[in-house]
């Protein structure tokens, strides 16, 4: 196959500002009803094999998560989400710095709920082999733990962005600083604060669905 | 003229990786053991070891069944060829412990030209908690449950190949081979240690509890 | 220099090394955390927890190795990203992440290709055991190894058959594209498949699987170590086909270009949006139950025992919720490049345009409904058999659409037999008997008898060999001149027609005899009065496998000695990407074309198609 | 829906007419033909009842099957033929689009079919449970039900076994059932998925471990039976079959006692009869 050499760039039209936002708004959609999927194979697997209690072991009088530290970080995952959601708000209306403090503390208190759930398997005086309950458990939490890991990672990314483009109105790097390539200038985004919004959005979707599947989680597995 | 020695070579590589990969497939056969025949009559002898060493195998923790051969040395092989409508004599040298069966049914040694001896003393019925494995061939109907070496007995086998001065119990009976066919045998006990069901492993690959019998 | 700058470079030769190092570095450490002191597991030296990190470590390293750690690494620390890497960097694209979406497309056609041809080899494999009664060549625990890594690698790696070349490539080219909405993301499904193939070859090293592509419980916790190559192997698809699903549908969703209305949309990437709902949403339950099966596997939960408070019930339950909407991602894109291809080879509007995405739809919906007919003697839910019998029979109704929609096409038409068309119709034939056949699997009393026997593996082999793998030939027959700019060989393509569809006539028509007369799947052994036909079919299959190389002698032929530039528009197509010069420059479009009509406008006065408005882009060689 | 010419008013030349008259006869001549003569080739016989009516069901179902292959083998045969194109240059068909009659006949002719073989074969289904197993609580008995003899199937790796709890719960490694009875075979697993399969009586069930899979068959004559496991369940999958018989009363009696008498010493250390057996696990455990 004979190789295209290289088109002129300046001849390709810009790609509207707005259609990241979409690509990133349709993604943080189809990803959520992704994980929905994901999870909801515990979901099944709960009613299921709670419904069958075969040889009695569904859930063994000795097995019980603790109530504390399952509402602790159930508590912690929702207030993250919803002050990723104030974060928004704030950088809707320009408050650039109160998002970014916002958007901190979300980080903070997400991590601390994953802290806390590794904590609570250590201390929870069941382990995985310990009936159809138990298995459900831990697989739940773990899976709930990787990907509120996979959200804070993309949640920590934008909230880089911002900081690093903080000080200036609308940010406007060096020509080729992302590729590292003055060539390819052309793809740069060259406004990284459009970038910041689209991705908040985004994100704040994301993990208030995430936030959501942890109150679902908290309540089936600690509640009923 | 690059062009095509290019296609050639491509050709000669994609030969090459196809033959390693039918190779691959192919290493699981273990060599036939034909056993020399008087008449209609045979002589088969054979152990069942807990763990079959590093030398005979690449799984030296895996439970095995092993069969001596002519020049008297311990081989792992679990395909045997037999003549049709012949007697088999086996002696089985058991050096393993109990593992217990999970359908006692299969306690009850069937199928044989005689009783099932257990250390020359006649067998009806082997408890469940005791088989430490059965020689089976469930189309010629013969099953012999294998009478466990005492947990407490001293001077247990290590790794195969085990001398019958170690701690065993010794097993001999007779079965009838029937008309020409490819007979699989098999143990029925879950003695694959360490795999769920205790069926795993072992059990489930030619050359350690299972074999076939090819009746000629 | 430059060229052994390049060497060390992100490409694949860097991520093979990382891969094998990242491979060792986790099975290194999977033996510390449960090393024999530990006891875990004591008394067999298989450590299925050293196996699955070596595989997810060395995954990760290939990846790395490929340059998949610059774009988070940058983002980490707030830079910006740049919309697009490597577009332009000669031959040495196609081994690196490339986030040109007609590279990749180019990379899956081979890399597939590569791995349906390894999954077609084990067929082989299959048949050439069965001439005989009895176990002859490969043991019987090689057997299965091989059955399960035929129906694997075909289920594994053609749900992106069609999708993951053809979709990736004309997609953005039909709706006015310039590139994907995640270029980055689209590289990676690739380099998934790629590693998640690799591994499941691996399998043999570790003693094989024995449960075939279903992966049952509790067989699958009791297998060797190859069985967690299977289950790393299929999570990774899984991951993979989720991504490409989401990728296609947010590109299809938000980049169409200025006046492609839903419905004007060309029926392809209507096939291509029904299968991406059901990837996005089916394939993450995949990805959830072979979780559940890893950690039964490694961490000693219970989710499949049912001594131990599980049941393997719900294995089979969630697998057949993805496993019966994953049987329509392979069959989907099929329907989409037959009622795609017959208007330009009928030289005829798409007869029933909207009745057509009906029945892709309905489909879609109806796919949902029906997965316990798999399960119809597994003893479950017993009084729920009528309705999964009706649902399973109410998807005939959504997928006569796509009949009747083709066939009216064809109707009137002026039919040209070029080697696309003649795949395409031959999709009728097999679809029909696949169809058919299906009814006696999803009656109940009927499937009694047929299921897990022959008949119902005859059944999907007409769906899925019969439903995709023509479409797939009818796809490179057609878009390869427009991606490669070389023309492929009539002759021998009809030859490869022609010799295909007979020997697969004759190889799996037999089959439904042989299941009707009690052979059970995946026997190594048979009774020895079904010899004849067994005997029959191997021949068949092998002649089947001939006419595969009579294709690549084709592919070999055109692409590296004839080379006959091909036409821009071969076909005489009105679809946008035959618009286009071939090769597509980079950037496909060199001002966004605006459609005024979709792309099916033969015979009319005015085609109401919107061609855009291009001056062929300059500076291509 | 369209508003593009109908089919016929580009040009009545009758190509419509010949299709549907082609059509019409060939499936009137040719539905019977399969039924009367395809139909009775159709598995599994008619060894049981169960069986009788699976055979029953499949002749209706290819019948019925028939018509749609015709009309789409005649379509296609008679569109390839008619329609292929005569000229060297690329020529435009007409520009039909649709035609909003034939797509609601065709709704109508596809959604009668599905909907007669649903209720068809429910109908079928709800008579007897047709041989299938239906899990611990069959929705679908045969009459006189209640009265049916026990037989346990129990499936290990890798050999079926049976139990007659109503013989003082003898086990036994071969499978002989009395004629002219209704059986209630109960299968399970001691581990893996199996499935038991009586080729002859048109009888599938799963086994699965810890689930009494419940299928009835009504025995006919004496008769002898392939068993085959059909679930792929490890190693010896293809070698885990069996042949079975059916005998009649007197000779099933004599045949029980004899099993009975055999069997005696070992029956002893089988566990309780008991629908279900939960096997342990023997999991890798540390």
């Amino acid at each position: 196959m004979s190789d295209i050499a290289a088109t002129d760039y300046s001849i390709v039209e810009e790609e509207p500002p707005e259609l990241l936002a979409r690509n990133l708004r349709t993604a943080s959609h189809l990803l959520a009803s992704a994980t929905a999927f994901f999870f909801l194979a515990f979901v099944f697997g709960y009613f299921y094999l709670r419904s069958l209690n075969n040889a009695g072991l569904w859930h063994p009088k000795s097995v019980s998560a603790s109530q504390a530290y399952g509402a602790v970080v159930m508590a912690l995952t929702v207030a993250s989400a919803f002050l990723v959601r104030l974060g928004l708000f704030d950088h809707r209306r320009g408050r650039r710095p109160q998002w970014r403090v916002k958007g901190g503390a979300a980080l903070a208190a997400g991590l601390a709920a994953i802290v806390l759930q590794i904590v609570e398997w250590t201390q929870i005086g069941f382990g995985p082999a310990d009936g159809g309950y138990a298995s459900i458990f831990y697989g739940w939490t773990a899976f709930q733990v990787l990907f509120a890991v996979g959200a804070l990672f993309w949640l920590e990314n934008i909230l880089a962005t911002s900081l690093r483009y903080g000080k200036i109105a609308s940010g406007a790097p060096a020509p080729g600083e992302a590729s590292g390539d003055p060539h390819r200038t052309a793809h740069d985004i060259r406004d990284p604060l459009s970038l910041v919004r689209a991705g908040l959005e985004a994100v704040s979707f994301y993990w208030a669905f995430l936030a959501g599947l942890a109150v679902l989680a908290w309540i089936i597995l600690y509640l009923i | 003229m690059a062009k095509a020695a290019g296609v050639v070579a491509a050709i000669a590589a994609a030969g090459v990786l196809i033959g390693f990969y039918i190779s691959g497939y192919l290493v699981g056969n273990t060599k036939v053991f034909r056993p020399t025949a008087q008449g209609r009559s045979v002589h088969l002898t054979i152990e069942t070891v807990a763990a079959v060493g590093p030398q005979l195998a690449p799984h030296p923790d895996w439970v095995s069944y092993l069969v001596r051969d002519t020049s008297g040395h311990w081989r792992r092989t679990t395909i045997w060829t037999l003549p049709a409508h012949a007697l088999v004599h086996v002696t089985i040298y058991n050096f393993d412990s109990a593992s217990g069966l999970r359908n006692p049914l299969l306690g009850r040694p069937t199928g044989l030209v005689g009783s099932e001896l257990v250390d020359g003393k006649p067998l009806t019925v082997l408890p469940p908690d005791q088989p430490s494995h059965t020689f089976a061939v469930p189309e010629l109907g013969v099953l012999v449950p294998i009478a466990p070496v005492a947990d407490d007995a001293k001077n247990t086998c290590g790794y195969a190949p085990c001398p019958l001065s170690n701690a065993h119990r010794t097993i001999t009976f007779t079965f009838r081979t029937g008309k020409p066919g490819h007979y699989r045998w098999q143990c029925f006990v879950p003695c694959a240690a360490g795999f769920l069901y205790g069926f795993g492993g072992p059990m489930q690959t030619v050359g350690y509890m299972d074999g076939f019998l090819n009746v000629v | 220099m430059t060229a052994f700058r390049r060497l060390i470079g992100f490409n694949l030769l860097t991520a093979v090394v990382l891969g094998i190092g990242g491979w060792y570095l986790g099975w290194f450490i999977g033996h510390q955390i449960t090393g024999k002191s530990l006891d875990f597991f004591g008394e067999i030296d298989q450590n299925d927890i050293s196996i699955f990190l070596g595989y997810f470590m060395g995954v990760i390293a290939f990846l790395l190795g490929l340059g998949f750690g610059v774009y988070p690494w940058a983002r980490m620390r707030g830079y910006p990203p740049s919309l697009r890497e490597k577009e332009t960097a000669g031959i040495g694209r196609y081994f690196t992440l490339c986030t040109d979406h007609k590279v990749v497309g180019i990379q899956y056609l081979w890399g597939i290709g590569l791995f349906f041809f390894v999954g077609g080899l084990n067929a082989m494999f299959i048949r050439a055991e069965l001439l005989s009664p009895t176990n002859h060549i490969f043991p019987p625990g090689q057997y299965l190894t091989l059955v399960g890594m035929h129906g694997t690698m075909m289920m594994g790696m053609m749900t992106s058959g069609i999708l993951g070349p053809f979709a990736n490539y004309v997609v953005p080219l039909m709706i006015g594209a310039r590139r994907m909405a995640f270029p980055r993301i689209e590289a990676l499904t690739f380099w998934l498949l790629m590693a998640a193939g690799t591994i499941l070859v691996t399998t043999i090293l570790f003693g094989g699987f024995p449960t075939g592509w279903t992966g049952y419980e509790p067989l699958n916790d009791q297998a060797n170590g190859g069985m967690d190559a299977y289950i790393a192997f299929f999570a990774l698809v899984g991951i993979s086909m989720t991504l490409l699903g989401l990728n296609l549908m947010a590109t299809i969703i938000t980049m169409r270009a200025p006046g492609l209305t839903w419905s004007r949309l060309p029926i392809f990437c209507w096939g291509v949006v029904s299968t991406a709902i059901l990837m996005v949403l089916a394939a993450p339950v995949l990805v959830a139950v072979l979780s559940m099966a890893m950690l039964d596997r490694t961490g000693q939960t219970s989710f499949f025992i049912a001594s131990a408070g599980g049941s393997p019930y719900l294995y089979e339950n969630l697998f057949w919720i993805f496993g019966h909407p994953e049987v329509y991602i392979l069959a989907l894109p099929g329907f989409g490049i037959v009622l795609e291809l017959l208007p330009v080879f009928s030289r005829k509007p798409l007869w029933g345009y909207r009745l057509a995405v009906a029945g892709l739809m309905g489909v879609t919906l109806l796919s949902w409904l029906v997965w316990q007919h798999h399960l119809f003697v597994s003893g479950i839910n017993s009084d729920l058999r009528p309705f999964y019998m009706l649902s399973t029979e109410l998807i005939s109704i959504p997928t006569g659409f796509t009949f009747l929609c083709g066939l009216m096409t064809i109707w009137r038409g002026q039919l040209r037999f070029t080697v696309p068309m003649l795949f395409c119709l031959a999709w009728f034939f097999n679809f029909l008997i696949g169809g058919l056949s299906g009814v006696f699997l999803s009656d109940t009393p009927s499937d009694v008898t047929t299921h897990g026997s022959f008949f119902s593996m005859a059944h999907f082999h007409y769906t899925i060999m019969g439903g995709l793998v023509f479409t797939f030939f009818a796809a490179i027959y057609y878009w390869v001149p427009k991606m490669f700019g070389v023309e492929l060989n009539e002759l021998l393509g009809k030859i490869h027609f022609w010799l295909m569809f007979i020997a697969f006539n004759s190889t799996f028509g037999p089959l439904f005899a042989v299941g009707f007369l009690g052979q059970p799947r995946r026997v190594v052994s048979y009774p020895s009065h079904l010899q004849f036909l067994n005997d029959w079919v191997s021949v068949s299959a092998f002649v089947l496998g001939f006419s595969m190389l009579i294709f690549l002698a084709n592919l070999v032929y055109c692409l590296v000695f004839a080379r006959v530039p091909a036409p821009a528009n071969p076909w005489a197509s009105l679809s946008l990407e035959f618009q286009l010069p071939s090769p597509v420059p980079v950037h496909n479009f060199e001002r966004v074309p605006v459609f005024t009509g979709d792309p099916y406008g033969y015979g009319e006065a005015a085609p109401p198609v919107g061609v855009p408005a291009p001056s062929p882009a300059g500076g291509m060689s | 829906m369209t508003t593009a010419p109908r089919d016929g008013v580009i040009a009545n030349d009758g190509h419509g007419r010949r299709f549907v008259i082609a059509f019409i006869v060939l499936s009137v001549i040719a539905t019977p033909l399969v039924a009367i003569f395809v139909g009775p080739l159709f598995p599994p016989g008619n060894g049981s009842a169960q069986a009788h009516e699976q055979v029953f069901d499949n002749t209706w179902l290819v019948a019925i099957m028939t018509p749609p292959a015709v009309f789409v083998v005649v379509f296609l045969l008679y569109a390839l033929v008619s329609f292929r194109s005569r000229s060297a240059a690329v020529v435009d068909g007409p520009p039909i689009r649709g035609d909003a009659r034939i797509q609601a006949v065709w709704m109508a002719a596809t959604g009668i079919i599905v909907l007669f073989l649903a209720g068809f074969g429910s109908y079928e289904l709800v008579q007897s449970g047709s041989g299938g197993g239906q899990g611990p609580n069959p929705a679908f008995t045969p009459a006189g039900a209640s009265k049916a003899m026990d037989v346990q199937v129990i499936a290990q790796q890798w050999e079926f076994t049976y139990r007659y709890p109503s013989y003082g719960g003898v086990e036994v490694p071969h499978l002989v059932l009395p004629a002219n009875t209704l059986i209630r075979l109960h299968v399970t697993s001691l581990d893996a998925i199996h499935s038991f399969w009586a080729y002859q009586l048109g009888v599938k069930a799963d086994a699965n471990p810890g689930v009494d899979n419940v299928a009835y068959v009504q025995t006919k004559g004496p008769m002898t039976f392939d068993i085959h496991c059909a679930e792929l369940c490890g190693l010896w999958h293809g070698y885990m079959f069996d042949t079975g018989q059916v005998v009649d009363a007197s000779r099933f009696a004599s045949w029980i006692k004899q099993q009975r008498t055999y069997f005696g010493p070992v029956v002893k250390y089988l566990p309780k009869y008991s629908t279900i057996y939960l096997p342990d696990p023997q999991r890798r455990a540390g």
